[in-house]
């Protein structure tokens, strides 16, 4: 299974703030989630077509060709304004 | 070295006085205070009635750990703090307080800089302001990506 | 803007509290805490018991006042506040207090450093310490000279 | 006449914190008045052989070459070590 966490902005557009899924057969990175997820389309375009979208795995920064495996927790966000 | 993530204001006086611990070997400490201003910086200069801060528990403070351990390795420092609250907040309320330790000052100085810069760029938070046009999620300033790019090795 | 030399110790959650004021246009507060530390750092490794600080009633409060108006004049600041003790302290005491109050964290960091560097070396202070071999004063330290000289315009 | 302090180790070593003259005739600026307080002889050669004493008039920080006039305050010092 994976943890898929929505934060800020992004857990408003999807009006979801997270969910928990099997690991798609074809979904072996970070950018192979974000088409698998897209691909619901509507809303959840956002997640190839929203600007500068972040992606952490298991908590920590992670990029687009990062690995995804069973077990994992994904989370995305729009870029962090902290402090 | 303490990191907090937390709803509740704090004490900067009492938090200063606890990282000192009456230690004589320090020298210097450098404190950073970070506050809700009532003026949006980003988009324009509505007036900020209010601010909730999201954060993703559990990653904030490993990320603020990473950003003290970093900081640790590149300076030589006696003690360091982090406070970051969460939740809603007001106009000239208290958001962050970090705050640095050492023997001498360039230390404590160019740690507590690099710091916040690293904070506002690395660690997830997320600020919603109020404003009489309606709320809006903060954008990120180009700003401090290039504060926090300085340090870059 | 505030200056003050004095014996008496201070209260930095008190004198912070007072530079915000409640001002809604604060958005960042830096401030730099000197302490008296057990090792004498310029001779040697032993150990200081006690030290006395001397200055020059007026002239110094003229310099640090010139040092915070040419800080001001630097950066935009919204207020600035030093304290410099004198007299008797001991390790772990607080001999000085700068904090710089501004919209944005950058131009307090760099006042704030600044002036502790141009105090190091332009305000009429001088350190005597008492340590287990005798009493002797403190000589002037190359590396504060150096960090003065940094801020040359 | 002339108010002149003494600081700190200079002081110590002077074993005086201060004192009143006049502006001696041949006293145009501060490398004058220091050779003339140094040809008292004795601790007082100080004045010439302290390494980096520092020095200032009307408490500002003054030079070698700066004037000196009747009235003035003048200050003589080792290099600062405060904060």
């Amino acid at each position: 299974m994976l943890k898929i966490l929505y934060f800020a902005s992004l857990r408003e557009t999807l009006s979801e703030s997270g969910e928990t899924l099997p690991l798609p057969a074809d979904v072996r990175d970070v950018a192979g989630l974000r088409r698998f997820l897209a691909a619901r389309g509507g809303r959840w375009q956002c997640l190839l077509t929203a600007k500068n979208l972040r992606c952490a795995v298991n908590q920590e920064m992670a990029r687009a060709d990062s690995a995804l495996n069973a077990g994992d927790e994904v989370a995305f966000f729009p870029p962090v304004t902290g402090g | 070295m303490a990191v907090r993530v937390q709803p509740e204001d704090f004490d900067v006086g009492a938090e200063l006085a606890a990282l000192r611990r009456e230690n004589p070997g320090i020298g210097a400490v450098v404190a950073f205070v970070g506050l809700v201003r009532d003026v949006n910086g980003a988009q324009d200069v509505s007036e900020v009635s209010e601010m909730t801060l999201e954060h993703y528990p559990g990653m904030t403070e490993k990320a603020i750990e990473a950003i003290v351990t970093e900081a640790r390795r590149r300076w030589t420092l006696i003690d360091a703090l982090v406070i970051h609250r969460v939740g809603r907040l007001l106009p000239t309320d208290q958001i962050v307080l970090l705050a640095v330790a050492s023997a001498h000052r360039g230390d404590a100085f160019a740690a507590c800089e690099f710091m916040i810069d690293y904070l506002k760029t690395r660690a997830p938070f997320w600020k919603r302001e109020v404003t009489p046009t309606g709320a809006r999620w903060v954008d990120a300033r180009e700003a401090d990506e290039h504060a926090a790019a300085r340090w870059a090795d």
